[in-house]
């Protein structure tokens, strides 16, 4: 777990397929944490993905990894000398094989002086030990993606592709596959690209975020900058989120405290893994406000906070943007007949109120 | 009237131009059915309906009678064929009989003695003559004395026995190509390809008479140009 | 007889042939179509069985199979005795019908194979739709499994075709080689040869292959084009 | 829309399927509204609706719906002409045929005297009039699942059968869809059997649940007695969950009124349909609890209530089982901290706190 | 020689026959999986007229080929000269390699279009994946694209086999039919069958298709119980 210099991947490329013409634009993306790209179905994330990894031919442009030259033109360096892994959204796994297998495929053909990572460590930390001489045919679905996680891992890639690895599964394996990848890319350092289009995972896993629309790079952003603007795309589907960082202290009367300026978050559930610091993701619609600090109130997570902006939003409602007193901003989406109740205006200090039981780590 | 007649590979063209004049001079339309002897034999035991049967050998046409098919009156002989080795390497013509027992040839092509005539004669000549030892790992047979006749004409054996009548024929690939040793007639059984009108052809008009104007002399005139000798 | 570059042929074979492997084709299809349908809907080992049965054909040999036909389909046997009881009159043999029945049994392979294939690949779940919608069994062939195996359906029709085209063993044993009746184009080539009038048989061949590769060429251009994609 | 005296449809089914076994055991369902057929997968629900089809020509058992008899032993009445209608997950359009002649497909098959509904009205309807002459390939997964469903409808039939027909669609299109199936229902007056996973769409659309385990069934109850139970196979997703029926009022500020007993919960979104009585659905974990009616509060809904349980739960947390004052029940979840802090006791009156912003109908 | 049933019957052409079917089967497994897999990987236009190219032997009456085949291979020809020049002695025709060269022709869309088939139906992710796990293209294929079509190569090799068991035209013409050399069943069949002596043909048919049926019931069988299932 050493810690690595961040390389950056650079270049534009293009790529026709049919009537959809991929036309990245220049792109400079720091290879560091997990990179998402997200965008809406269609808009090319897979292709693009795709063209980075070399595995379509027609790609044209320019790619470089670092000081290492990948595309050039039409001269592209084939995908199996660009270190990198990938994992399918269908897992994509060899039918006529194990398990064992499957993982020892990649592991087989490294180039002498690369060395595969442990192979009982990495299928001990994703769980699938206890499967490896089964036909990858007898595996759920949440199983396969394991594997394939797994397969990839073992190869210690420069680079880590994951195109929509949990879409395929149900809300319980997806909730178990998510939290073994941020463990899995926290533990190994491997710089990420993600596909995904559920803001949950971007929420969870981004460090950077690559919005795409019709084919090009519409704009790259942290997960701060994309989560700060209140029309973010990423707020299409639940409405707004915020995301909050802190110290986890160590559990109190089953809950789990975790830190912020003077503020202090009750979280219900948390991952017992000894991390410091967590992420917190809040719904906008699940922060209630409150002029006064209330009391014979089931909700015990108090926040002072103070109004830095209102947003009329459609369907009579308001998201009220607030900043905590360290700093960080939180949304509150509320209605707007609510907002006139409590004569709401911008500098105003109160409290926002969020049930411990609605928050995950 | 209109006739089918069944006719051996082997006298397709001679048959054909006989046909020609006989229909011109008569009216009558004749449809010739060319095959394997053997083949013709087994169509006409199952059922096929030809008029008349002109067979390779006697054997076949004679157990067209046994089967109760062939009219025994009919049967004649209507040509005799006539083997000769012919080869566009060796001097066949000088010394045939030396060719032979040297035999610095690779391949030398007879029809199947087993089922064509003009092989079995050809390997009854060789035996006599005593070289049949010398060329016997050379042979290769063809289904017929047409196929044989390939083997040679494209190449693939630089020698074999033949029908005169492939030799002679001026459309011939080898028509005054290389040399041919005609064999004496004394020398091997003669090859004597025999005829008959089938039951089905019984009350033909047209049968009846081409079997007699087989017999003319224009008609043997015919036979013997295509290099057939008749009784 | 049409003269092509100065070259005399006889266009009956030609003709004869379409005739004959449009025939056969057809009857193919009808009848190759609810066999490969059943197959396909078959679980059982009897299927495995089946599907051997209908591959033999491949591997007789074409004159093998054609005399066992000649011996079976004979105007003395059961097989036409049975059919005269629905008055049936005439022969199986020797004739256009013989051609063609001779030809369905070699071809047999060529159209039931690819059809039960593309059957098998008609998903269960849109004939439950259409059983969802009061169509009967009938209906549902009809209406979804054959359109949507339009494909094999192409399949089955050239490879049966091409094959027939190139028939040459089974007809010649079955037909009899009589010519405006049952001479196919592949006899009459065959015959030239033998007759040693190869300008004649090089030209028919050549006119045979270019007509087939155009004829495979648009049909595997279809193939790819108009394919209906299921699912 | 008339309204139609209720069929039975009763019996015993019996299916094996390589190693699985049907086995329903006896059942006898009236067949009104939405019947849910829920439970875990590979529980046997697809077999069942199969079954009752007669979709699977090795079913065995006995079946009656109303006095037709559709199986006794292996005889079986084919699917042909048992009236149903079914719509399939995938959508099972044919390929071959543009949207019209699917839509037409059964209605040219009707005998005689059985009129199909009114074409333009279902098609209106379910909002397919602008794409009746494109083929079915060009649709997306939405679109092909509405002409599904009119295709089903257009034959008016005695029963209709949806295996998970949402479940291959993203968000967006399963809040339409999930809309478009209730309105349907309600105008139609068809009785539904509908295979889901989703507790969301059961409380959404259920009368009936058949809870079926390794192909038996399990139970049958009304969504109210499916919901009154804690342990409830269908709170395993998101906890648990209530529905509270009401009258819809007109609206003011925005808000929707929906009136139960004394107690009155504003939306803050509703169908526009003019329907009189809606389900409202609440997460326990959205419910908080306070003492007093609290003042200078964001939360608009105050329902006061009265504790029947007090259910401990996994993860510190705590069930609270409420009556509303007109008797209807709710659930509340919250950390067992706050249940101490708050001294909480069964039988005590206090005030259950739900933000409009999270209710839907 | 040996007996069965009273009858006697030379074993030589049998195992000849499966000498050369076993040496065709592999060499068209050899030569047709890189053409198939070229072939599956075309997209454009040209993809169309190569599939026609090699259905058309489908086309050819195998006399008709065997035919051309004879000319073209010929000891004196431009094949056998180019073979010269890498040291090859001898002579194509004639000889068990001119069977199997012959074979291969007549047996080759037999072989290529299953092959094709079964290629095409190879996932583009699984050879992606492979690619991300540093398996070069060769390494793909025979890792990931080869056992994935084993169903493929399963029908490519026994239509190939059983066909060329059942090959006649072409052996015929191009071997010369020299026993223990070239005389292969189908044509052992034949000959009896010209001879008249119907029991051997009898006994030798029935062989051959037991033979064969037992062969396609196991490849079918084989063929439903171990293909792997993709996707
Ligand atoms: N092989 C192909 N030929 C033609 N068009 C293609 C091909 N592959 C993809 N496309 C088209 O390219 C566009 C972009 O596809 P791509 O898979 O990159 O989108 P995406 O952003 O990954 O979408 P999704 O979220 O649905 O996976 C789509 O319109 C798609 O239809
Ligand atoms: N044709 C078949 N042959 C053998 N087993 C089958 C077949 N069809 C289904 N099964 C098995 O029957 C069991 C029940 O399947 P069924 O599809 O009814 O479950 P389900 O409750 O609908 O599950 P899901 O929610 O996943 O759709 C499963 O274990 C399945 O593997
Ligand atoms: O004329 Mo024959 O019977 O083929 O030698
Ligand atoms: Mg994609
Ligand atoms: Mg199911």
């Amino acid at each position: 777990m050493t810690e690595q210099t961040t390389h950056y991947l650079r270049g534009r490329l293009q790529l026709e397929l049919g009537n959809f013409k991929l036309e990245s634009g220049e792109f400079n993306l720091p290879m560091q944490g997990v990179t998402v790209l997200f965008g809406r179905s269609g808009s090319g994330k897979s292709t693009l993905l795709r063209a980075i990894s070399g595995l379509d031919k027609n790609t044209r442009g320019e790619l470089s990894f670092g000081d290492e030259l990948w595309q050039r033109g039409k001269k592209s360096l084939a995908t199996q000398k660009r270190h990198i892994g990938f994992v399918f959204q269908d897992a994509a796994l060899f039918p006529h094989m194990t398990v064992r297998q499957n993982l020892l495929y990649g592991v087989k053909r490294l180039p002498k002086g690369i060395e595969a990572a442990d192979f009982d460590e990495i299928v001990g930390r994703v769980g699938i030990a206890d499967k490896l001489d089964r036909g990858v045919n007898f595996l759920s679905g949440g199983e396969k993606q394991r594997v394939a996680i797994a397969r990839a891992l073992l190869l210690r890639p420069q680079i880590l592709c994951m195109d929509e690895p949990l879409s395929a599964l149900d809300w319980r394996s997806k909730a178990e596959m998510l939290t073994l990848i941020e463990e899995l890319v926290a533990a190994y350092q491997i710089p990420v690209l993600y596909i995904t289009h559920a803001p949950a995972e971007v929420e969870r896993l981004a460090q950077n975020i690559v919005f795409m629309k019709a084919g090009r790079i519409e704009r790259v952003e942290s997960l701060q900058e994309a989560l700060s603007r209140a029309d973010s795309p990423l707020f299409d589907d639940e409405g707004a989120v915020s995301v909050l960082q802190g110290r986890i202290e160590s559990e109190e009367r089953g809950l789990h405290p975790v830190v912020f300026g003077e503020n202090r978050l009750w979280l219900s559930e948390a991952s017992t893994a000894d991390k410091k610091t967590v992420r917190v993701r809040v719904l906008a619609k699940d922060v209630s406000l409150s002029l006064s600090d209330p009391e014979h109130l089931s909700i015990i997570n108090h926040l002072s906070a103070k109004i830095l902006e209102l947003i009329p939003e459609k369907k009579h409602r308001m998201l009220v943007r607030l900043q905590l007193n360290d700093g960080q901003k939180l949304f509150a989406e509320i209605t707007q007949f609510s907002a006139e109740r409590l004569g709401l205006e911008v500098g105003q200090e109160l409290f926002a109120l969020i049930k411990s039981v609605a928050l995950t780590e | 009237d209109t006739a089918k007649i069944a006719v051996a590979a082997n006298f397709t063209k001679t048959i054909e131009k006989i046909g020609e004049a006989f229909s011109q001079k008569t009216g009558h339309e004749l449809k010739f059915s060319f095959g394997p002897t053997g083949k013709l034999y087994a169509q006409i035991k199952n059922g096929a309906p030809y008029d008349a049967f002109f067979g390779a050998d006697e054997r076949r046409p004679l157990k067209t009678i046994d089967d109760g098919t062939g009219l025994k009156e009919s049967y004649f002989v209507y040509a005799q064929g006539q083997i000769a080795l012919y080869s566009d390497k060796y001097p066949v013509k000088e010394s045939p009989l030396q060719v032979l027992k040297e035999a610095k040839f690779n391949h030398l092509a007879i029809a199947n003695p087993k089922t064509a005539p003009y092989g079995e004669r050809a390997e009854a000549f060789m035996k006599s003559q005593g070289v049949y030892d010398a060329v016997k790992a050379k042979i290769v047979n063809g289904e017929s004395i047409a196929h044989a006749f390939q083997y040679v004409a494209t190449g693939n054996a630089e020698i074999g026995f033949v029908a005169l009548s492939q030799l002679v024929d001026p459309q011939s690939p080898v028509y005054e190509k290389g040399q041919y040793w005609i064999v004496p007639q004394q020398d091997y059984a003669p090859i004597k390809q025999g005829a008959l009108i089938l039951k089905r052809g019984a009350n033909n008009a047209a049968v009846k008479a081409f079997m007699e104007f087989i017999k003319t002399p224009a008609a043997l005139e015919i036979i013997h140009s295509y290099g057939y000798s008749t009784p | 007889m049409v003269e092509i570059f100065g070259i005399a042929v006889s266009m009956d074979p030609i003709w004869l042939t379409l005739e004959v492997a449009g025939w056969t084709t057809l009857i193919l299809l009808l009848l190759g179509t609810p066999l490969a349908w059943w197959m396909a809907r078959l679980q059982s080992s009897s299927k495995i069985v089946l599907e051997a049965l209908v591959a033999l054909p491949l591997v007789l040999p074409p004159t093998v199979l054609g005399f066992y036909l000649l011996i079976i389909l004979n105007p003395n046997g059961y097989v036409t005795e049975f059919l005269r009881l629905f008055g049936f009159e005439g022969q199986l043999t020797f004739s256009k019908t013989g051609l063609i029945v001779g030809s369905v049994f070699y071809s047999l392979p060529f159209a039931v194979q690819p059809l039960m294939h593309a059957f098998e690949a008609v998903p269960q779940k849109l004939l439950d739709a259409a059983a969802t919608m009061r169509a009967n069994a009938f209906d549902r062939f009809f209406t979804i499994a054959m359109p949507l195996s339009q494909r094999g359906f192409l399949v089955a029709a050239t490879l049966t075709f091409a094959h027939t085209i190139g028939e040459f063993g089974v007809v010649l044993m079955l037909g009899g080689n009589v010519p405006g009746e049952t001479r196919m184009v592949s006899i009459d080539i065959f015959d030239h040869v033998e007759s040693l009038e190869y300008d004649q048989a090089h030209l028919l061949s050549a006119m045979m292959l270019i007509f087939s590769l155009c004829v495979l060429m648009l049909v595997y251009a279809l193939n790819r084009r108009f394919g209906v994609k299921v699912g």
